[in-house]
């Protein structure tokens, strides 16, 4: 059966044109989806899971059990950079650990949509609450790392710069679709929820698929920049995610987390940002290569996660909430 | 015809509004921007790849006296060492109006 | 039940993502819809608008019922601009006078359809020939608005001008889609149209929703262009649509036309356009501000119309037609 | 019945708005479609075209009966360029006559889709390996005519020039994006596609009518570029479709291909490329002029095979057939 | 390398036909234009947002030999000063092929 | 401020690849790409249509020292030979940091 579950997962479409964007970079295809609809379709995703979390979220559940999971995922957002900056410090400079840090301690929305496409296919509940975490979860990071790089490479963070710092991680605009279209998918009625399904929810699996394929694209361009960059990084992006699932998978039960929202918590855990990550990144810390935590995060740990991860850490948390 | 410098400004796009804050404290009274545009220099490739501007150039072309451009040199100057892009000046003439 | 009905227009999508624009310009975020994206939803909304509603013309109906709203129709789109030109030449010079004359006495489509889409929830039959009153009002103002500046401005209008902005007044891409998708709707067959409906019927909604998001960040932007233009100008965008839209009201049944097409007639007298008037006044009157006309349109009327007016010209027609 | 049919071709949205498209050029309106916007439009129709094609192809059918149709397919595509290069030899240069050969060996993506959109309304039955097929097609003609070229220029290809167009033919976004949706609708399973089908099926047809509307403001605006090019070439792009497709109607019941098979192979044989010969010729064979051979296949072949072909063809068919 | 002179214009998009009729009865025999260019000037701000191209510039270079420039600069004076938008002229040379 | 050239060089985007393999063979150093530009020459309008970009031109800006122009200028002129395009240059000063 756990085979069974692999193969179900690497064929499904999204994944499937994920690896043929990554195929039509390596046969250098000119195959391309043009920028601006990819930003759309990116937008309708998260646009499309902030309304059905809402609209969830809406039809009750116990504030006790849903307070958990949040404050679990707002943990994993400070101290995953915290401790990823210590290992990253003595490879790279401050300003490149301190973005990479902060890469690892965000989240990846589409990694997350890819686990919720496959918790629906498996028929697991999860809670609209989750939505939330994965909102919640993208802006500490960035400011952990921005604070961590000012106190290690001494120069003193101007305030006006540091304000804007803050204004980004909290209002950048993926952050703002989510929670926006979460509290609307919260507040209207079912009917009203119901006459923007057949666009919001209907389309998503096809959409996530073509979305996929522009990832693998995307994906592919990004990784050969990281040949220069040496074994270290490329070992980092593939173990962090590991280590950050395994940890979350083993406290999940503790906290008496359900199934499905210790999975999505995993894979919030271990995904790394590379939207909202880098637009703050770029603005807070020049000095920091997005030619690195780039590459890293998509060329990497993204791929990693939605082929060899999203099936492996279901395994084993079925194994232990057996 | 009225003689005039034409200043060409490329800055990685999250930069750009810092360019834009340096015009509006020194009351630039016109300039034109295209963004969008890619390159290479010093900090690697610009392909403009991706769902944020983390991989795109901004360029604005500013036509200005050029006392006008003296006096913001030196913050240019800084802000081009701290975030990259180039900054360079041509005469021009300009077509008065 | 009448704050049922005014929270019901707010609690809608729609609604609720315009105002989601409108706070992601407060907060600053950098949320934002390409701008070819949105041309291509605003596309779509009129495609899909049109061909239903050739649709339904295609239906039957009566000749002489039908043309009754047509003409009104065109009255108001001449008589509009004229009454609020004498206005409106106290405060402003002749050419503003003239572009913000034509911008009233002109229609937005997208408050048109917000209004069809509350027919819809309403359940309020309409005729597929308001579709042709939309069209039709949307051209007749930028005339009677050039010609008055001509009039008043003494300057000799170039016929070669004159030829120019009648012809962009009559083939602008809006009116033309909306015309096609009309007559396109009238004549094929009923299983041609269900063919199509999976996209331009179930997607409406869903696509309006996300296009009011986009309307809301605009609405937001151009609110701030305002602010240094003086109280007139916001006194007379918020009165003018509530005026017309009285005037409507009150001649509506009167000419014996339904409650339905009625509420429609008034959305639109009361409406003023931000997408055909903008771009026939840039060409045909180069000294009036576009930075004055599209904000009033966009950030004044257009708000008020979707948010207050909807729901209070329909308690008004329902009161006047019991 | 056969006026019937031609006019139900006609009546169709997706020929309805191609024609409206043509107006909207001929009375100069500035409706556009974004560019990006139509990219993905065609992205989209090759990836569900794909799509449904493999999964056709999955559930089943004889190898032998399938093979028939490709090795047909591959006939066509290299013996179309070389005839015609020899017309068109004789009153072009070597440069532009191997390019106008290419485009006509090689195939049109939408006439194919729109053959299929009428395969389907009419509810004949066709072969999922069509679609491969169509993918088949599109790269022959291009290298059968850089070699003509090269033969007859007298110039010396350079190896890596020609290494370049081989890999352009075989690599292009479009046939990349075909073959990976046919691989991929093969290979998964029938709950997976179901997942993604409200997307990539059930707006095929409306996404097509939009497409065909961008199709006919493209080709609006080539026509008038052709003015000056002369009748032959205007004779070639009227007469040369009708050729392909005889020759191909003629042979298909000898080879023992099926009725919906054989109308698909002649549409394939009648049309002209108008996407990937173009990218490959600019590149390939600077010298030659698009201006000549985009216009002849988008101006010309392409609306002849969708507005008389489509029928015309069907109804020779299914005489042949009867 | 021949000298020539490399012109700028830069205009409210909705006037670029305009200036492209103006070029053809010049019979000006080629130019490039960016679309979709950003800016700010006396009229204020061109933020390139909205649905039409109301907000929006284009931009148009244009090298030629002098006394080209001076058939036309008059006729363009006049066009800059009823639609807005900028003109200038600066020293280049040309790759001659 | 030091004497630099700026070099602008606009080709049918399908050729773009042969120039930035040029000034990759070259070494260059740095450049700005504009894509997606218009035009027209003696090829004909390029006018932007379609679904390829047959119809597009790109736009490339260089600084550079003289003598590294001079290095690629033979083949540069070659390139435009064959695929059209046009390439010109001024002089400027480039703001150091
Ligand atoms: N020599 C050059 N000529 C033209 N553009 C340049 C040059 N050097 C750098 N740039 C532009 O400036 C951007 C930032 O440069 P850099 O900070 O050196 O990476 C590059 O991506 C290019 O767009
Ligand atoms: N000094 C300047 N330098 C560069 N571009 C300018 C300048 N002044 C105006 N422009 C451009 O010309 C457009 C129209 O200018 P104006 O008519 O002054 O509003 C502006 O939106 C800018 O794109
Ligand atoms: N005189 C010119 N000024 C500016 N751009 C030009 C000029 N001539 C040609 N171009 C540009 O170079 C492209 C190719 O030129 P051509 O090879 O002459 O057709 C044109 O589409 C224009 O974008
Ligand atoms: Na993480
Ligand atoms: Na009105
Ligand atoms: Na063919």
């Amino acid at each position: 059966m756990d085979l069974d579950l692999i193969l179900h997962n690497l064929f499904s479409p999204p994944i499937l044109f994920f690896l043929g964007g990554l195929l039509a970079v390596a046969v250098r295809s000119d195959l391309e989806i043009p920028r601006d609809v990819a930003k759309f379709l990116s937008l309708f995703l998260l646009f499309s899971i902030g309304l059905k979390g809402g609209m969830e979220l809406g039809h009750g559940g116990d504030f006790a059990v849903m307070i958990k999971p949040l404050i679990f995922a707002v943990l994993l957002a400070v101290l995953v950079p915290l401790y990823t900056f210590v290992i990253l410090k003595r490879k790279l400079d401050v300003y490149n650990a301190g973005a990479v840090a902060a890469t690892y301690g965000s989240v990846s929305a589409v990694t997350f949509v890819t686990a919720v496409s496959f918790l629906e296919g498996a028929d697991i509940a999860y809670g609209g609450h989750m939505i939330a975490a994965l909102a919640i979860m993208e802006s500490p990071a960035i400011i952990v790392g921005v604070i961590l790089i000012g106190r290690f490479s001494g120069a003193v963070q101007k305030g006006n710069r540091m304000r804007k710092v803050l204004h980004e991680a909290f209002t950048n605009g993926s952050v703002f679709i989510i929670l926006l279209s979460l509290v609307i998918g919260l507040v209207i009625a079912d009917d009203q929820y119901e006459a923007v399904a057949p666009f919001s929810e209907n389309l998503f699996k096809g959409i996530l698929t073509l979305f996929m394929l522009d990832m693998g694209l995307l994906a592919g361009k990004r990784i050969s920049g990281l040949r220069t960059k040496g074994g270290f990084l490329v070992l980092f992006g593939i173990l962090v995610p590991f280590f950050n699932a395994g940890v979350t998978m083993l406290l999940c039960p503790l906290f008496g987390i359900s199934l499905g929202n210790a999975f999505l918590l995993t894979i919030l855990a271990a995904s790394a940002s590379y939207i909202a990550v880098p637009a703050a990144m770029r603005m807070a810390v020049p000095k920091a290569n997005p030619g690195i935590y780039v590459p890293l995060s998509l060329g990497i740990t993204f791929p990693i996660n939605i082929i060899v991860g999203i099936p492996v850490y279901y395994m084993i948390l079925q194994y232990l909430y057996a | 015809m009225e003689n005039i410098k034409r200043v060409e400004i490329i800055v990685p796009s999250p930069e750009l509004e810092r360019v834009l804050d340096l015009f509006q404290e020194k009351k630039v009274e016109g300039y034109t921007l295209i963004e969008k545009v890619r390159g290479m220099g010093h900090r690697g490739i610009q392909d403009g790849l991706g769902l944020t501007d983390a991989f795109t150039n901004s360029m604005l072309i500013w036509y200005c006296k050029p006392a006008k451009f003296d006096s913001l040199r030196e913050q240019m100057r800084d802000l081009l060492e701290e975030c990259g892009g180039i900054c360079a000046v041509s005469d021009a003439q300009w077509l008065m109006h």
